[in-house]
């Protein structure tokens, strides 16, 4: 299952090609990681904790090095470009940008400069200050705490602000990790809705980490699932929804439905494709 | 849910307030956690959960009201006095020492109990030697509980998030606590890992009948598993009841869980 | 009392003179959080720089213009401290992204110590003198007040006016511009301002390069007034305690802090000196900062040392 | 094959102190030069070789380690530092290792009998101290009641050598001594002129070391203090000191153990020999007759004839051993025809050492910058020895006490 | 492939606690331990004692004291030349003051004073912290250097500023040659490496570094963060106060205030940072670099026989320090002895790449 094809009729925009990531040259955590974005499309990656979801998009974005990692091994495509020695900020000028897991907000800034650092790329004046209404738009919460220092900004509206700066990129990729990460479950939603929105209405892809599987699936077009470093299946989101291995082990819906946490205590179980 | 028994008032939160500044994180909260109980504490971001869970442990000094625990009534408290009264807490943006191993992550919440005294450590002799064993005796068993054996020696730094959460619960198991408070346990975890979580909490509640004050995003969680629920919004105490009562608050439903649930 | 106020103007002028070199410290660790302890070796490579070229122009082009060769030798000590920015971030700085800021701390140092070596040995080990005009006689106000009136020293003075509006410059520099914005940013983060297209590399290269316009124009005044020789580096440990009074991210609390520091200093070494056997105004000035620091731990006007769980 | 003489050389041509440490080292490296192009020691060649301390104390005591007993053992070494004088003294007796130190060193180790291998030659601190206090004597017609005399000093051992002389004489004159103290390295005093300022000592004295000089003549002409009342130790008044400030610092006075302007029959020797066929040490001949150049000649020449009368002794055309030297510096002896011959008339005074005196000579005298070089403006002085020779006593007692050294009997020494 | 622990299987948890779990380690360092007693005095000369062997260990001892603060505890100094200095100078005139007071004392002695004044300049780490603290701890430096050349008592009142040592003696052990020095101050090293490490594996260290790592949570787990810090303090100048009274006694023999300065706390920093933070090895790397290099780099050019001028040479080594200083930071931050770690991690799995 190792070299994805691209769903049928998209162009695609994103191509990733084997790649090995190697932590501190002897943690190797990414053991042939193959996967296709297509143009205008919203896929996510699955899978557990410490899957190595997070460091394929590092790899992506190329914002590896700073943690000590590097791709040793395959090849990562923009529109069919090498990406692999661009600079992260060579690739947010190509549109691609990532919103990094754990929010990263710049903790002395206030919101709006957070924001408008986004814009750094971006030369035109009015062109920024439309990017900025358009944030505040979607993230009417911005708006008003937008002279607080971000640090001390709730979870939430540090999430949004690091989309929002993400988005002052005008970006056409955008590489979206872990976003409900924290939220509330109303924020979630807000979020995957925004995503959804800005895909169909300006035609941005994303490429998302997610553990909540269930949103995941519910607004992405396709899907990966990676554990320990692999991708171990992938296929359109609703097939994946509707596999039971994926409902037992992502969705945490058995045969008979929902199950109860309460429930779990009882019984421990092991997904079938792992030794 | 049957099996445990719920005991009387162990923490009593009264008239809380709290300010930054101009930013009012806590107004005038009041609730209580009966002995053995689940207590949730949800509410959208920002509400101020952390923040009251800062309060109970001594890390923010709220402007006004006062904690019970076990009967006795502060106002101040300093970190220790909280540790040392037998509440421990995790953290929701993972407050692990990041270039320590797994188990001197989950020893270090054993210090508290360790007596031999600093030259006695230098020269690791007799009482010190064997408290060390004694300790460290303890911390296995934690590590089994939550089975993380095969990380014992790694630096937390380099676990991936989930197993981070685990070690940190495992230090606040390893003060042996009565109260344990536990903010977004569960955050960043996939469906699997969360049942793992709750399943470790339910154990922990019912084995070792310690007191669990619960904050959580997820709202099957939640209401599967607490005995009450705490709603804050903005900083004030919107709900507060059963997981029922709380899920049909109009108040609530408006304010965090939005029509769906 | 003549004599009072005379020692408070110098304390205060004297205090100018270590904002300026405090101001260097400050831009390069509110932009990229590096303590940079180079800053002190900059300010010696700029100031060498520019005796030993406004004394080779006239030789090699003939220049016979004062101001001319004055000119052409800023010039070109500019641009040998760009060369230098961008060195540094090239082969420095770049592989140290994200690193913790102890770490960072000793690679300026390993900086420190290269251009240490480096700019003896490009420009010689002598003492050289930079003449760029400043007035060395002293001037007497308040003459009809007090008699022989209260000494100024002219050279200070100009140094001061001069301090005073780089600062300016570059406060306005920090808040307003772009720039200044993504440089601020980049402190508080280098992953999150990387991957918002923030590129680091240009980032530390203007940083670098105007922290070295700072130490050009510090090494100019110092060199000056005290002549261009290997010592000057030193000048940075004065410094260093206006740093962290004023703060380590404020530019405006470098001036204040300076003035502080000049001041108690100063009057310290004059009023409580004799009492101690003299010679105390180094260790003076950092108790001086610890003081103000047990109050205020980031500083008079740091950004607040921000800790959530 | 000829006969080597392995001579170390602790230099310090970088660091705080190069300006002085280069044209001193070049001075003494020109000097062995020369010696070896006219057939060396009685036909020993000297084979030197530097050691860069940066003048600092721990790497002088590494390169005096790593030195002393190299190539067949070093004649004695020439510290060029307080410091490491301090340091290698206390090895030196154990080491059997003469340590020369020429305008420097302890003041007190004048004393042969405690001080059995150092040779502070013809001069201290106290004697530089004691020749300047004489020149202001003069200049007020012997008295000094009343007055008030500055001492401005680098804070280190070296800055604080020439206080109980100070102390002493001020006693003795009955002038009030103000001592201020400059942390190194001195780029900032202006606390310390405000103090002159507000005082207004007649005089002031100052032993500055590297940047501390100009920057107090810098501050000096600042605050409005007359330069013509300050005076230098001889480390602080070269060439380089004073050069960039010019005019500025016309009238500054400094103390010399040697004739600065006067150039001698060695430094045309050294330019036609040396510099004219491109193998000077120095960059360039300009820097002859430099007084820090003149001073590291000087010195290699004392050396030089230290390890000469040492052949006369133990037999010419070999190398001599460090005791052998150790008696060739005791035992020097340097009449004004010896120094004429050796080119350095007028340039140095006559010289003798004995087991008891190890100075050899005691003599200095006043330069004083007149806008663009030092002029000698006053005959020479000779330390006053009824103030002098007691202290000396005294310290050098004081200094057998503490380190449990049995002084010699000189007279039981021929 | 002989580089594994497969088959040492800890039945307790003594056993597993040991400071060396893997045999070989043990086995490694109970030679190496031998070779620095029984096979060094074999071949070592005067001048490698005087000049590499003693200044090594010492300051191996200092870094590895400065390391407990900066690297253990977080808190990071720039003034243990101070530190160096009130051991030093509490040394000498315990010696010197009280008749008979035998070496071993004497230095124990100014390991205690240096210890109150570590604790003393310690105090503001309870507010200060980060960079902040480090220019702080300046003031410690400065106040000593002052300190010691300014206060005649500090010096017991000698003439010049600069203090030596009476001769060397324990229990009637005249130590003068440098074999003896050396072996003295090894002696001494091993056994408060030890000591220091058993302190790091304990209670008390992983307060340290909980600490360091994150002080509001280490203050909810009961941490006291005034006693972890300030023990901190102690502990570390206490080793310090140590090294430096080693270092006037055993290595300088005698010194002025300037041997203690700043570049000596600069140079200790150096060494932990270089030799890798928050270990103990890293103590004895970052003194071993920082000993050898400038040696290597004053004898190369030497032996290759260079026509250098001395001063060329100095600047030029000046250089390559401060880009070898770069280099190890950029290959790793963390140290050599991560470094070392690293290696031995690739032997483990060694023939295979991961
Ligand atoms: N900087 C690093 N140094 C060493 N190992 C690392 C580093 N970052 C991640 N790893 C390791 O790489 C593996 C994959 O981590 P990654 O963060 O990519 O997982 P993830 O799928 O994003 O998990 P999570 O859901 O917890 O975020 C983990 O085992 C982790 O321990
Ligand atoms: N140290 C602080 N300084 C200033 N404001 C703070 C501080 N800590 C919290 N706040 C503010 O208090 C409010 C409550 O924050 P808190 O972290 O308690 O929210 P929360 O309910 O835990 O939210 P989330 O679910 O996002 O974690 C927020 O507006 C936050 O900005
Ligand atoms: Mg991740
Ligand atoms: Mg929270």
């Amino acid at each position: 299952m190792n070299n994805a094809t691209a769903p049928a009729g998209a162009k695609t925009i994103l191509e990733v090609n084997g790649i090995e990531v190697i932590y501190n040259h002897v943690i190797l955590v990414l053991k042939g990681v193959s996967l296709v974005v297509p143009e205008g499309g919203i896929v996510a990656i699955l899978g557990g904790n410490g899957a190595g979801k997070t460091t394929t998009l590092r790899a992506i974005s190329n914002l590896l090095k700073a943690e000590r990692g590097e791709v040793t091994k395959g090849s990562i495509e923009l529109r069919g470009e090498r990406i692999e020695a661009l600079s992260p900020a060579d690739l947010v000028e190509r549109g691609v940008v990532q919103v990094m897991e754990g929010r990263h907000c710049f903790a002395h800034l206030t919101i709006e400069e957070n924001l408008l650092t986004g814009s750094y790329t971006r030369k035109d004046k009015g062109e920024i200050a439309a990017n900025l209404d358009k944030v505040y738009n979607y993230f009417p919460r911005l708006k008003t705490r937008r002279t607080s220092q971000a640090a001390y900004t709730s979870g939430g509206e540090q999430q949004m602000c690091a989309i929002g700066r993400a988005l002052m990129t005008n970006p056409n990729l955008v590489l979206l990790d872990e976003p409900s990460m924290g939220l509330a479950p109303q924020i979630v939603e807000e979020v995957f809705h925004i995503v959804k929105d800005l895909n169909s209405k300006e035609k941005v892809t994303f490429l998302l980490a997610e553990q909540n599987t269930n949103m995941a699936l519910k607004y992405a077009d396709y899907g990966y699932i990676m554990e320990s470093g692999r991708i171990v299946m992938d296929g359109e989101a609703q097939a994946l929804a509707s596999n039971s291995d994926v409902k037992e082990f992502y969705l945490g819906v058995g045969g008979d439905g929902r199950k109860s946490f309460r429930d779990v205590k009882s019984y421990k179980r092991r997904k079938r494709w792992l030794a | 849910m049957t099996t445990r028994n719920i005991g009387e008032v162990i923490l009593d939160v009264k008239n809380i307030s709290l300010r930054f500044g101009g930013v009012k994180a806590l107004t005038d909260i009041s609730f209580d956690v009966h002995e053995h109980e689940i207590r949730s504490i949800i509410g959208p971001n920002g509400a101020g959960k952390s923040s009251m869970l800062n309060c109970i442990n001594g890390v923010y000094k709220p402007q006004e009201g006062a904690i019970t625990f076990r009967g006795k009534t502060f106002s101040h408290m300093n970190s220790r006095q909280v540790a040392e009264m037998g509440v421990a807490r995790t953290f929701q943006n993972l407050a692990l020492f990041k270039g320590m191993s797994v188990i001197d992550n989950i020893m270090s919440g054993r210090n508290l109990k360790i007596k031999s005294n600093i030259l006695l450590q230098a020269l690791r002799i007799g009482p010190a030697e064997r408290e060390e064993i004694v300790h460290r005796e303890y911390v296995e068993k934690i590590i089994d509980f939550l089975e993380i054996q095969a990380y014992r020696k790694t630096p937390v730094g380099q676990l991936p998030y989930g197993l981070q959460k685990r070690v940190d619960l495992g230090r606040a198991l390893a003060m042996e606590p009565q109260v344990l408070l536990l903010d977004e346990p569960m955050a960043g975890m996939n469906m699997e890992e969360k049942q793992d979580m709750s399943r470790f909490i339910m154990e922990i509640n019912e084995e070792f009948g310690t007191t669990i004050v619960l904050i959580e995003h997820d709202m099957g969680v939640v209401m599967d598993i607490s005995d009450r629920v705490v709603v804050l919004d903005y900083g004030k105490k919107i709900g507060d009841g059963s997981p029922d009562e709380v899920r049909s608050n109009p108040d609530v439903i408006r304010a965090y869980l939005g029509a769906e649930h | 009392m003549a004599f009072f106020l005379e020692t408070v103007l110098g304390g205060l002028m004297t205090g100018m003179l270590y904002s300026l070199v405090a101001l260097g410290f400050v831009l390069i660790f509110k932009a990229s959080g590096v303590f940079n302890f180079a800053q002190g070796a900059m300010v010696l490579f700029a100031a060498l720089s520019m005796a030993r070229f406004a004394q080779w122009i006239p030789e090699w082009l003939g220049v016979q213009s004062v101001w001319w060769t004055l000119a052409l030798a800023m010039a070109v000590s500019m641009a040998a401290m760009v060369a230098i920015a961008w060195l540094i971030e090239r082969l420095a700085l770049r592989h140290l992204v994200n690193q913790e800021p102890i770490a960072l701390l000793m690679a300026t140092l390993g900086i420190a110590y290269f251009l240490d070596g480096l700019g003896p040995l490009l420009y010689g080990s002598g003492v050289y003198g930079i003449d760029v005009g400043m007035p060395k006689e002293p001037i007497f106000v308040l003459e009809s007040v007090f008699p022989g009136g209260i000494l100024v020293s002219k050279e200070d003075l100009y140094a001061a006016v001069i301090a005073m509006v780089l600062v300016a410059a570059l406060s306005l520099f920090f808040q307003k511009t772009r720039t200044g914005r993504a440089l601020r940013a980049v402190a508080d983060d280098h992953q999150a301002a990387q991957s918002i297209g923030i590129p680091l590399s240009r980032i530390w290269v203007i940083v670098w390069s105007v922290a070295g316009g700072v130490a050009l124009v510090t090494g100019i005044i110092w060199g000056s007034k005290s002549g261009v020789q290997f010592s000057l580096s030193l000048v940075a440990l004065k410094a260093l305690p206006v740093v962290i009074l004023g703060g380590l991210t404020s530019v405006p609390g470098a001036i204040i802090g300076g003035l502080i520091i000049g001041l108690g200093e100063k009057l310290s070494e004059i009023y409580l000196g004799p009492y101690l056997g003299g010679g105390i105004e180094i260790w003076f000035a950092y108790v001086l900062a610890l003081a103000f620091l047990l109050f205020r731990p980031q500083g008079l006007f740091g950004d607040k040392i921000i800790d959530r769980v | 094959q000829a006969q080597e003489q392995y001579v170390p050389a602790l230099v310090y041509r970088t660091g705080q102190f190069a300006p002085l440490g280069v044209p001193w080292a070049d001075g003494k490296l020109d000097y062995y030069k020369l010696v070896n192009a006219r057939g060396g020691i009685n036909g020993v060649q000297i084979k030197y070789e530097e050691c860069e301390t940066g003048y600092d104390t721990a790497r002088g005591v590494e390169c005096y380690e790593r030195m002393k007993g190299q190539n067949g053992g070093a004649p004695g070494f020439e510290t060029q530092s307080t410091g490491i004088t301090f340091a290698v003294s206390d090895r030196a007796p154990g080491d059997k290792m003469p340590v020369f130190t020429p305008g420097y060193g302890l003041s007190q180790s004048v004393d042969g009998e405690v001080f059995e291998w150092n040779f502070p030659l013809l001069g201290t601190y106290w004697t530089a101290a004691d020749s300047i206090i004489q020149d202001i004597m003069k200049k007020e017609n012997g008295n000094l009641k009343g007055k008030k005399i500055a001492l401005v000093y680098h804070d280190s051992p070296y800055g604080k050598e020439p206080i109980p002389l100070l102390q002493a004489r001020a006693k003795k004159e009955g002038f009030e001594l103000i001592l201020l103290p400059v942390t190194a390295p001195g780029v900032e005093q202006k606390s310390t002129w405000l103090q002159i300022r507000q005082q207004r000592p007649d005089y002031t004295l100052l032993w500055s070391a590297g940047v501390m000089t100009p920057t107090a003549v810098r501050e000096a002409q600042a605050t409005g203090y007359p330069r013509e009342k300050i005076y230098g130790v001889w480390w602080a008044g070269s060439d380089h000191d004073v050069r960039e400030i010019g005019q500025g610092a016309k009238g500054y006075n400094t103390v010399t153990i040697h004739n600065t302007a006067a150039k001698g029959a060695v430094h045309d020797a050294i330019k036609t020999e040396l510099y004219d066929k491109g193998q000077g040490s120095a960059a360039s001949a300009a820097s002859l007759g430099q007084l820090a150049h003149t001073r590291g000649m000087v010195i290699a020449m004392l050396q030089v004839e230290a390890i000469k009368a040492a052949q006369e002794k133990f037999g010419k055309d070999k190398p001599m051993t460090p005791e052998q030297v150790r008696w060739g510096f005791e035992n020097l002896d340097l009449s004004e025809a010896d120094l004429k011959e050796l080119g350095f008339e007028g340039i140095v005074r006559p010289i003798k050492t004995s087991c008891k005196n190890h100075i050899g000579e005691d003599w200095s005298r006043i330069a004083q910058w007149d806008g663009s070089k030092f002029e000698v403006v006053s005959d020479w002085y000779q330390a006053d020895q009824s103030v002098v020779a007691p202290l000396v006593k005294e310290y050098a007692d004081r200094y057998a006490k503490e380190k449990n050294v049995t002084p010699r009997d000189c007279s039981a020494v021929q | 492939m002989f580089y594994r622990e497969n088959g040492q299987f800890k039945s307790n948890y003594r056993s597993d606690q040991q400071i060396f779990p893997v045999a070989q380690d043990r086995y490694a360092i109970y030679v190496l331990i031998a070779a620095a007693f029984l096979v060094v005095p074999l071949f070592a000369t005067n001048y490698f004692y005087q000049a590499v062997l003693i200044p090594f260990v010492i300051l191996a001892l200092a870094a590895l004291g400065l390391n407990i603060l900066v690297g253990y505890c977080g808190q990071i100094s720039l003034g243990s030349g101070a530190f160096m200095a009130v051991g030093a100078y509490a040394a000498y005139n315990l010696q010197m003051r009280i008749d008979g007071m035998p070496l071993i004392l004497a230095v124990l002695g100014g390991g205690v004073f240096a210890m109150v004044f570590g604790v003393l300049f310690g105090i503001p780490s309870l507010r200060i912290r980060g960079l902040y603290l480090a220019v702080a701890t300046l003031a410690a430096q400065f106040f000593m250097d002052w300190l010691a050349s300014r206060a005649a008592w500090v010096t017991n009142n000698s003439s010049s500023g600069s203090v030596s040592a009476r001769q060397l003696e324990i229990l009637g052990w005249h130590i003068s040659t440098p074999m003896e020095k050396y072996l003295l101050v090894l002696a001494i090293f091993c056994v408060l490496a030890l000591l220091a490490k058993n302190l790091v594996r304990s209670a008390i260290g992983r307060e340290w570094m909980a600490i360091r790592d994150m002080d509001v949570a280490a203050a909810v787990i009961g941490i006291r963060p005034v006693y972890a810090k300030l023990s901190a303090f102690a502990v570390s100048s206490f080793i310090i106060g140590l090294a430096g009274a080693l270092w006037g006694f055993v290595h300088l023999g005698a010194w002025e205030p300037a041997a203690f300065n700043l570049d000596m706390s600069f140079k200790l920093l150096f060494m932990i940072i270089i030799g890798g933070l928050g270990s103990i090895s890293g103590a004895l790397f970052g003194a071993a670099f920082f000993v050898m290099l400038p040696l290597v780099l004053t004898l190369v050019p030497h032996a290759i026989g260079l026509p250098l001028s001395t001063a060329t040479v100095t600047y030029v080594e000046h250089m390559i320090f401060g880009a070898l200083i770069v280099f190890f930071l950029i290959v790793e931050p963390h140290g050599l002895a991560r470094l070392w770690a690293t290696a031995r991690q690739k032997m483990r799995v060694w023939p295979f790449p991961h």
